[in-house]
């Protein structure tokens, strides 16, 4: 089961490493954002300073439609999925297979954004711990509920606009806990991170949890 | 990367979930979720009452940060700061008074003995409003912007003033203090 | 009445709402119905509910 | 089909029951406005801007039941296959997405009054409710793209219970977060009201009920209309393509 996962996994990072589809298209897109907020909020040091864990998660949220989308492409082109069934994978571990492969990626896209901020938008860091473990927890719950909504709409014809419009309100508890954790983190309000990244752990709990009960059902029939 | 192609033999079909597993693994996520969120939801602030804003003073320092309490009847002054228009009043939340000036016009609803949830940071020095009695006084008050009047869920028609009062006191926005006229 | 502006806002947009979800599927029952022929329509029947075939 | 005169005067999704439940709904308005606007008293602190309780508090009561009906006919349409739950699952979240959508308007204006602001990002009650709103409207967008009936049916489900997680949090918010939200407490379950505003407030609640009953009714015939000329076309465009290898004179058989 957790060699199947790894198995998933390792194929999806491995796509990835060979299109460099992310690195070349997501990281600049990342970075593009983070400098059109710059642009947008730059009168104003105190707003901008004030807006920094928000917009940086609202970057990751709109990186991680585009992750979710190719990670579900892999699947539907050339009958993958179908293949992966066939080979006796259980749907469970096809699940938490993707989702830490779109986790790690945005993982890394995050952490390059990270530098983003602190570049462009002059952030301090009051607490790496609560900002790396921020990092981790969110984008697990990203993920596990991305790779879930991007089964979903694999084969719905509308699928590109179709899933934003599912996955970004599923996700808004996302952004608003971990922009909080983050706030904490980066010292610009007063919170308590800790208790937000608790938050988000049971959100990514939750989702997780809707993720093994559904995805089988989801593979196999939608 | 393996270059052996030889065929593996073949995986057993997963087998199907059953119902049972389904549930046991609905309930442990949901009995896990539960305990997170029961111990963790008091620490999600959205805004400080103000006994509590009085002690984290230090911790917050210059941010901005949300204050609720009950605005004490005697001392709310409609004055001037400055140029500006404010209503000074004083806040109480179990037994802590704050000061608070508030800038700009006052809630629809604002009324002594029922909550307000105001937006501002904390200013070290005395509120120099004509006429305004500081029931705090402590070298500090509350700037505020943003107010919000936090109504409760009593929809009742009477004269029940004094009701009221012992109410709000039951919920911890004490009114024991009489202010001197 | 003090705040009147407001509760008519609120109550009209209300019973509003109502009314136009109301006449849409109201309307849109009629334009289906024509469709499909009666025997395929229960409602129409009072007790003969043997072609039910979900 | 050799009535067809009569059953185009007859085609409607309308019944006896659902025309006297219709009578019945509107007398109940004309008795809410007139309960609510000139028998239930004002308030002592809100003055009349209270009497918004009696639209807000019956939508609110609906968004819940009504996607509670959705959940339940997701879990049915997963469990069983059976199209029933699944169209009820589907009309329920249509109504369902109009009465949250009200909760959210007359709570908007009902604020603006009595709190001085018409929405405030920081409480958990508004926040929860807006992303319940919007994960139904991606719901209703997910049906209205399309596809094989069963696989949106499926895919409607999941989604239908994804969203319903929220519904307890919205509902237990003022209770976990107490002292921490702007949102008063339930009024029904520990408010303490005049008694002809609580009595307003469950005909209120009765009215909106016998609403949401009549409008499933009709949406379910809708939904159950779809479905049977989704059913009539298929079995037209088989008899086509019959016909059309019967007319070829290879028989229909690939070259």
């Amino acid at each position: 089961m957790l060699a199947d996962v790894w198995l998933v996994t390792n194929k999806d990072l491995r796509i990835e490493w060979r299109s460099r589809v992310t690195f070349n298209q997501v990281v600049p897109f990342a970075l593009i954002v983070l400098v059109l907020f710059g642009f947008a909020l730059d009168t104003n040091r105190a707003v901008l300073r004030a807006a920094t864990s928000g917009v940086f998660w609202l970057t990751v949220l709109f990186v991680a439609v585009v992750a979710v989308t190719r990670s579900t492409m892999i699947e539907i082109s050339d009958g993958a999925r179908r293949a992966l069934l066939l080979g006796g994978i259980e749907p469970v571990a096809i699940y938490f297979g993707k989702t830490l492969a779109i986790a790690i990626q945005l993982f890394g896209v995050e952490l390059l954004m990270v530098g983003g901020v602190i570049f462009f938008f002059d952030a301090t860091i009051a607490s790496w711990p609560l900002l790396l473990a921020t990092c981790v927890v969110a984008t697990w719950c990203v993920a596990a509920s991305g790779t879930l909504l991007g089964a979903l709409v694999a084969n719905v014809a509308a699928r590109d606009t179709v899933l934003p419009i599912l996955l970004l309100p599923v996700l808004a508890p996302v952004l608003i806990a971990a922009s909080r954790a983050f706030d904490d983190a980066l010292g610009v309000l007063v919170v308590d991170g800790w208790v937000w990244l608790g938050l988000l752990a049971a959100f990514g709990i939750v989702n997780a949890t809707l993720g093994t009960l559904a995805y089988g059902t989801l593979l196999e029939e939608a | 990367m393996t270059t052996d192609l030889t065929p593996l033999p073949p995986r057993p079909r997963y087998a199907r979930r059953t119902a049972g597993l389904a549930v046991t693994v609905a309930l442990v996520a949901t009995a896990a979720v539960a305990v997170l969120v029961v111990n963790l939801v008091g620490g999600t602030l959205y805004f400080y009452n103000a006994d509590e804003a009085v002690e984290e003073r230090a911790s917050i320092g210059d941010r901005r940060f949300t204050l609720q309490g009950t605005p004490i009847g005697c001392s709310i002054v409609e004055g001037l700061s400055g140029n500006e228009s404010v209503v000074a009043f004083s806040v109480m939340f179990a037994g802590t008074a704050v000061d608070v000036v508030h800038f700009g016009d006052p809630a629809e609803l604002f009324q002594a003995d029922v909550s307000v949830v105001l937006d501002g940071g904390w200013v070290e020095q005395s509120p120099q409003v004509a006429g305004f009695a500081p029931l705090a006084n402590d070298g500090w008050h509350f700037a505020s912007d943003r107010m919000r009047v936090k109504h409760d869920n009593d929809y009742i028609n009477r004269e029940g003033y004094d009701e009221r009062l012992a109410r709000s006191a039951e919920a911890g926005g004490s009114t024991e203090v009489v202010c001197e006229a | 009445m003090t705040h009147l502006g407001y509760l008519l806002v609120g109550w009209s947009v209300s019973l509003g709402c109502g009314v136009l979800y109301a006449m849409r599927i109201a309307f849109r029952g009629r334009v289906l119905s024509r469709q499909v022929p009666a025997d395929k329509r229960r409602w129409m029947q009072s007790s003969d509910h043997s072609n039910n075939d979900y | 089909m050799k009535n067809i005169a009569t059953s185009v005067d007859a085609a409607t999704t309308k019944s006896r029951a659902t025309q006297i439940l219709g009578f019945v709904v509107l007398f109940g308005v004309l008795a809410l406005i007139l309960l609510g606007f000139f028998a239930a008293p004002e308030d002592d602190e809100q003055r009349d801007a209270v009497r918004m309780i009696f639209v807000h508090v019956p939508s609110a009561f609906l968004t819940y039941a009504a996607f509670s009906v959705t959940a339940a006919g997701s879990l049915m349409w997963l469990w069983k296959r059976s199209r029933w739950w699944d169209i009820v699952a589907h009309s329920a979240a249509e109504i369902g997405v109009i009465f949250c959508g009200l909760t959210l308007f007359t709570g908007s204006v009902w604020g603006r009054p009595t709190w001085n602001t018409y929405w405030d990002w920081g409480d958990v009650r508004l926040v929860t409710t807006l992303i319940l709103f919007l994960m139904m409207v991606g719901y209703l967008a997910l049906r209205a793209a399309g596809g094989e009936e069963n696989a949106v049916a499926t895919r409607a489900a999941v989604v239908g219970l994804l969203a319903a997680v929220n519904i307890p949090i919205i509902n237990r918010s003022v209770e976990w977060w107490a002292n921490r939200t702007l949102h008063q407490r339930s009024s029904l379950t520990d408010g303490n009201l005049e008694d002809l505003t609580l009595f307003t407030l469950v005909v209120g609640i009765v009215v909106w009920v016998l609403f949401f009953v009549w409008a499933m009714i009709h949406r379910f015939r809708i939904g159950w209309l779809e479905h049977q000329l989704r059913d009539i076309e298929l079995q037209a465009a088989i008899a086509g393509r019959r016909a059309e290898t019967a007319n070829d004179p290879t028989g229909g058989s690939l070259p």
